[in-house]
């Protein structure tokens, strides 16, 4: 009886894998050679990550289609005139799914390079396999040490890792304190419970145990959360000076806007980027977030040439200033651009050699926050530099102003601290 | 202390408010609508607009709200949901309906993103966002006022069903299928009314979240866990057990992470779901086919 | 000649299963290989999820669980103890039996709905747990980074090659066996008695049937099957989080995939993933960039579609499309 | 000998005594008729008995054991066969596939039980539907393949739910005569009917129920004479409805 079974599946499976295979033939066909230098991007452009994914996406359109309309790669030998075609995809924040992306894009359409993944929980599986398949990666935000720690070859980091973060930020407050006269003993830390505020958390504990600082609040919470009032009002009853935060877009919003209304507000309230650096956390939040310092690797007030230009053209098209993210993939889209420009080939080896010697600066560099990129072996950019903005009222709007380090601050905006209204 | 218990309770009834809607159609229909949080993302994003477009006073939305995702409730039903739970009807283990509930909130969620975009949206409204004190207790009006709302929407619901005509009709409904028709109430009619005013209650849980929440197109799923545990601790299909599992979920929430951390307290919620499910299956208030 | 019915389709289950074994000689492309790979890994998930799901006759929505507890213990064996992930995915795999029958014991008590809250409500519990602990004594479990799993070149004994094909001869060879032994289970004892406590409890009840017993069973080997998948899927991705392995959506998929190819039958669950995962691939791919969420609108479109239209599933449609195919066939040869 | 004995047996639901009080009796290849008016507890005895519902007072022994509260797949085990009021077949399996279900119950070997089934199709006259859906039998059909699962299982005691209910006069008299048949093997039998008439040519004892109590028991001609059961039964209800 079974074998009636067996039988009648064995038909349906054929005829199903027929039509499979006739469409995987064609549209293999359906692949025209042609001189385009294809990067592949793997970006959350649905999901919970789905603002900055979006944001990203944008800028790089922005780039490459000033760039292939200049006419694309200049450059000596045989890539001389190629254009460049950007193919995105989408992660939904999901590893498996980033995993199958990269696959997708190294073997069906063939990409040569590689860059994106935002999320580091997707970066750190996806470049093992790009790794693999020894095609280059450019990773322009994740942060998780781990990324750029495992000896790949062809992975390269644009970003800071977070434990560079999490030292400046302990370097910041040691700033705070002696810049004040203020000393500081209490400290407390609030994250999302994902591997980004979990990998923080990890090294505040260790750090504020180096500095001497007693850890009064320790809070994580899940992505989740509906209402974080509770860890407000603990952190109400504890009184941590400072508070460090790690938060995605909805939380970071829920967290300030909460904290005002319950009017709890520590000497200094610091953030790690992520959600605080979205552009609709202050939109929503407004006066809310006023004080807060947000730890950054560029912002829009900085006094770099041609930013003002890159702007406004750039809101022109898409509505929005540009932005610590947008900024990120800015540069990582312009460091491919220019090792490509070196090496004229798309072969991956010479393009190692060529982005590990070279030191990225100028043009379209100069609007960054650290004077060039630079990366070391492991394929860290090692001069990945962080700053500090704060929330401060400019005329009647809020804007995140640029308080640290002292020579990047903008005029005439001295850092506050502690905040006036705090507990 | 006494102001994270004050938070529990509000939040609790607010919580309360968003599962009650869920309640009501599991009482009536025997259906847990999983596209509970998808709803309330609508109602979330319905307070948004009217508020945006018109400025008005937030819970001035509720004159728009609730004819609006009252009719949603009411159509989804009609043509989504009755087909398939017509052809379940002699099914003992219906899961269809079930189904077709979660493919409905994929729908919901995604058209919003498709529509709204991924960005997270606020309203503003300072005077309902201050904390007032009052005992040396602090709570947000926003919330005080949502408490209020949760209370007068769960009495009025008791009281409409307990002594409308129409809600009598929907009681008898709810106990007994085949006997209501008997008695000539058209029982498909009135799923579509139990729809419409378990989704308009969304709706309104909506209004009354957005001045201190925030939306966007998923913003309803975290709720909707939340909800669903909630049910089934007050008892699935017993509204004032919706407001005491609110309640529960909210002091635990609340008063416990002032011990432990946040993220923890949402384990004890799972563990203590799975308690009631195991040792107490029909919950605290549920007594079979009664709200 | 005239072939008989049963001749023209010994051919084609021939014809078929050498198709599916040269694939990865036909197809050269890594990426499509990779989406066979899913589609069979789905396939694999779906069956599993049957015994349950279908057989058995309730609605599970937390076998995300499962997957997670077998990429986590063979997982944690391999990079802290050394043991090679072929025996780490049976140790994962009976741990994930005990628990099934675990929390089969008081579940199976409830009814529809519950039963559905319960599952889900357990693999809430069991991914936050995963999320909110670091370590457990010596065990590094992660917390929410997760793990990943070092990458150590071509070895079978590490479960790790470079290339997919073996990564796909390895998920079809699950596959094959899985059905197999679903056709066998289905055909005796056990399979008679699970399918009768699971159309009518009450009923099978009175005929002698165990019904609880049957339910545990096919909830243990449910569990069992269920974690081998995880252990695969932890080396073939090489990194596991429980945001990758145990979230809700994963055990929404499962349960959907099945249902929308038809709960219950043999061909059903195989079906639905044949069919669905290449269109969300596809969606995803050609829509999902452009318009964000459009591809997860339509699958829900297609779920509703499905449910109101053809409530057994899509596997009724193409039976009856293939018994037509047959006649047309057996006429003309 | 008894077969089947309660003692006492008492049923409430709530308030409502559904069962009050009932001692009864089935004897070795004996059939046993209950009667009673819609309401009158029948099914719900039959419940308590099968284990379908947990008794409030009372005992129930079968084959000298007590098997007051035991699971209703116990009690089938030990060779208490039932069937339900409303048939309830697997309705997307086959008639063979259900009814070799029933006969799973007492071998492993998938053969054996198939052969039993067959045989049992046969008996019932069902052969010519072996293969079919139980979905789309006829609704005497249905019945007798309730009957057919049930006997499958090798009962010493048949408990029927109604078994007449709903069908034509010509369909009655075939189950009857099936029922005799099923009784001739040496199995004890119990029916449950509230149209009296036709089950007195089968039965041997017949027990009248009125509002959960036992208000008469006898020999078919014993029980139509009885006061009680025209007072509260006959009256109204007496004779085969007109089609």
């Amino acid at each position: 009886m079974y074998r009636k079974y067996l039988f009648g599946y064995g038909s349906q499976l054929t005829m199903v894998l027929f039509v499979t295979l006739v469409f995987g033939v064609f549209s293999s066909y359906a692949q025209a050679a042609s001189k385009v230098v294809v990067i592949g991007n793997i970006l959350p452009l649905s999901g919970p990550s789905a603002s900055v994914g979006v944001e990203g996406k944008n800028m790089r359109e922005f780039v490459i289609k000033k760039f292939n309309a200049a006419g694309g790669l200049k450059c000596d030998g045989a890539l001389n005139g190629s254009k460049i075609k950007m193919i995105y995809l989408d992660t939904k924040s999901d590893p498996t799914v980033g995993v199958s992306d990269v696959q997708q894009l190294i073997n069906q359409d063939h990409a040569d390079l590689l860059t994106g993944a935002w999320n580091s929980g997707v970066t750190y599986p996806a470049t093992q396999i790009a790794e693999m398949n020894k095609i280059p990666f450019v990773v322009p935000v994740s942060v998780m040490d781990r990324i750029t720690e495992r000896g790949f070859k062809y992975t390269f980091r644009v970003a800071a890792k977070d434990s560079w973060w999490t030292k400046d930020q302990f370097k910041f407050i040691d700033y705070l304190a002696h810049k004040s006269g203020k000393k500081i003993k209490t400290v407390g830390f609030v994250y999302i419970n994902n591997d980004f505020g979990k990998s923080f958390d990890d090294v505040w504990v260790k750090l504020a145990k180096q500095y001497g600082y007693k850890v009064v609040l320790n809070q994580a919470y899940g992505e989740a959360a509906t209402d974080l009032t509770p860890i407000v009002l603990k952190m109400k009853s504890v009184k941590p000076q400072v508070v460090l935060l790690v938060s995605d877009a909805a939380d970071a919003i829920l967290l300030q806007n909460t904290m005002a209304s319950y009017d709890v507000h520590p000497w200094a309230l610091i953030s790690s980027g992520g959600g605080q650096a979205d552009p609709s956390f202050i939109k929503n939040t407004g006066k809310n977030a006023q004080y807060l310092f947000d730890e950054s690797e560029w912002a829009s007030d900085m006094n770099r040439p041609g930013l003002q230009e890159l702007n406004k053209s750039f809101k022109k098209i898409y509505g929005s200033d540009v932005n610590g993210e947008t900024m990120d993939a800015y540069i990582g889209i312009h460091t491919i651009l220019a090792t490509l420009q070196k090496t004229c080939s798309t072969n991956p080896d010479k393009f190692r050699q060529a982005i590990l010697n070279t030191e990225f600066k100028g043009g379209p560099f100069s609007v960054m926050a650290y004077p060039s990129v630079k990366f070391n072996g492991k394929g860290q950019n090692v001069n990945a530099g962080l700053i500090m903005v704060q929330v401060r009222k400019v005329g009647n709007k809020y804007e995140r102003v640029t308080v640290y380090p002292e020579e990047d601050a903008r005029a005439g905006f001295k850092i506050v601290f502690p905040q006036p209204n705090h507990y | 202390m006494g102001s994270a218990i004050l938070n529990g309770i509000l939040m609790g009834s607010i919580y309360g408010l968003t599962a009650i809607g869920l309640t009501l159609i599991f009482g009536v229909l025997k259906v847990i609508n999983f596209a509970q949080g998808a709803f309330l993302m609508l109602g979330l994003f319905s307070t948004y607009w009217f508020v945006e477009l018109t400025g008005a006073n937030p819970y001035l939305a509720l004159i728009f709200v609730v004819p609006f995702t009252y009719f949603t409730g009411y159509y989804t039903q009609k043509f989504l949901i009755k087909p398939v739970f017509e052809s379940e009807k002699d099914v003992r283990e219906p899961i269809g309906v079930i189904i077709v509930t979660t493919g409905i909130w994929y729908m919901l969620d995604n058209l919003a993103l498709m529509l709204f975009g991924a960005e997270y949206r606020t309203i503003n409204v300072p005077s309902l966002s201050e904390a007032i004190s009052f005992f040396g207790l602090y709570a947000p009006l926003s919330k005080i006022i949502g408490f209020f709302i949760s209370i007068t929407i769960a009495g009025a619901l008791f009281w409409f069903l307990k002594y409308s005509k129409m809600g009598k009709a929907i009681r008898a409904t709810s106990q007994d299928r085949e006997a209501a028709s008997l008695m000539g109430i058209n029982q498909y009619k009135i799923y579509n009314v139990t729809f419409g005013i378990g989704i308009a209650i969304c709706g309104i849980a909506g209004t009354v979240l957005l001045p201190f929440y925030y939306v966007y197109p998923t913003a309803g799923m975290h709720l909707d866990i939340l909800d669903f545990v909630i049910v089934v601790l007050g008892g699935l299909g017993s509204i004032p057990g919706a407001l005491v599992g609110g309640l529960i979920i909210g002091l635990i929430e609340s008063v416990g992470s002032q011990f432990i951390s946040y993220s923890w307290t949402i384990e004890i919620i799972y563990l203590l779901f799975l308690v009631i499910l195991f040792v107490k299956p029909e919950g605290l208030f549920g007594v079979k086919g009664e709200f | 000649m005239g072939l008989s019915k049963k001749q023209i389709k010994v051919i084609l289950l021939i014809f078929s299963t050498i198709t599916v074994f040269l694939i990865p000689v036909f197809i050269k492309s890594q990426s499509y290989l990779q989406i066979f790979i899913v589609v069979l890994f789905f396939m694999y998930l779906t069956t599993a999820w049957n015994f349950v799901g279908g057989f058995a006759g309730v609605l599970p929505l937390g076998h995300a669980a499962f997957i997670a507890i077998g990429a986590y213990v063979s997982t944690i064996l391999f990079m802290q103890y050394h043991i090679s992930p072929w025996i780490g995915m049976f140790a994962g795999g009976i741990f994930s039996a005990i628990i099934g029958v675990i929390i089969g014991l008081p579940t199976f008590k409830l009814r529809g709905a519950y039963f559905a809250l319960a599952t889900m409500a357990f693999a809430g519990g069991i991914k936050v747990l995963i999320d909110n602990i670091d370590t457990i004594g010596p065990i590094n479990v992660g917390g929410p980074r997760g793990i990943l799993i070092n990458y150590s070149g071509n070895s079978f004994v590490n479960f790790q090659w470079v290339s997919k094909v073996p990564y796909y001869y390895i998920i079809l060879t699950m596959v094959i066996i899985l059905v197999l032994f679903t056709v066998f289970m289905m055909k005796s004892k056990i399979g008679y008695y699970l399918t009768a406590g699971g159309e009518d409890p009450e009923a099978a009840a009175s005929l002698g049937i165990n019904v609880a017993k049957y339910k545990l069973i096919a909830m243990a080997l449910s569990a069992f099957f269920t974690a081998l998948a995880g252990s695969f899927y932890a080396q073939w991705i090489l990194y596991i989080s429980p945001q990758s392995v145990g979230n809700m959506n994963l055990s929404f998929e499962i349960a959907f995939i099945a249902i929308i190819g038809g709960r219950g039958t043999i061909i059903g669950p195989i079906l639905g993933a044949l069919l669905l995962k290449p269109l969300e691939e596809f969606t995803r791919t050609y829509i999902g960039s452009a318009l964000p969420g459009a591809h997860l609108f339509i699958l829900g479109l297609v779920l509703v579609l499905v449910m109101i239209y053809q409530p057994r599933g899509i596997q009724e449609i193409v039976l009856k499309l293939s018994r037509k195919f047959m006649k047309r066939i057996s006429k003309k040869v | 000998m008894p077969i089947l004995k309660t003692e006492k047996l008492t049923k409430k639901f709530g308030g409502l005594v559904a069962v009050k009080n009932i001692d009864f009796e089935v004897n070795e290849k004996e059939i046993v008729g209950i009667i009673g008016a819609n309401g009158a507890g029948k099914t719900t005895l039959f419940n308590c008995i099968s284990g379908n519902l947990k008794t409030t007072s009372g005992k129930v022994i079968f084959d000298n054991k007590d098997i007051t509260g035991h699971k209703p797949y116990e009690i089938a085990e030990l060779g208490l066969a039932r069937t339900f009021q409303v048939v309830r077949p697997f309705a997307n399996k086959s008639v063979l596939y259900n009814v070799t279900v029933g006969a799973f119950l007492r071998t492993n070997q998938k053969s054996e039980a198939i052969e039993k089934a067959k045989e049992i199709i046969n008996f019932l006259n069902l052969s010519s539907k072996t293969e079919v859906l139980a979905k789309n039998l006829t609704l005497p059909e249905r019945k007798r393949l309730e009957l057919a699962r049930a006997l499958a299982t090798s009962p010493v005691l048949l408990m029927l739910d109604e078994v007449m209910a709903g069908l034509r006069p010509a369909e009655i008299q075939d189950m009857l005569k099936i029922i005799e048949k099923i009784n001739k093997k040496g199995i004890a039998i119990v029916i449950i009917e509230h149209i009296m008439q036709v089950i007195m040519s089968v039965s041997n004892r017949i027990y009248c129920m009125n509002f959960g109590e036992k208000i008469a028991s006898g020999t078919p001609q014993e029980i139509t004479k009885d006061k009680n059961v025209i007072k509260a039964y006959l009256g109204d209800e007496y004779g085969i409805p007109e089609n």
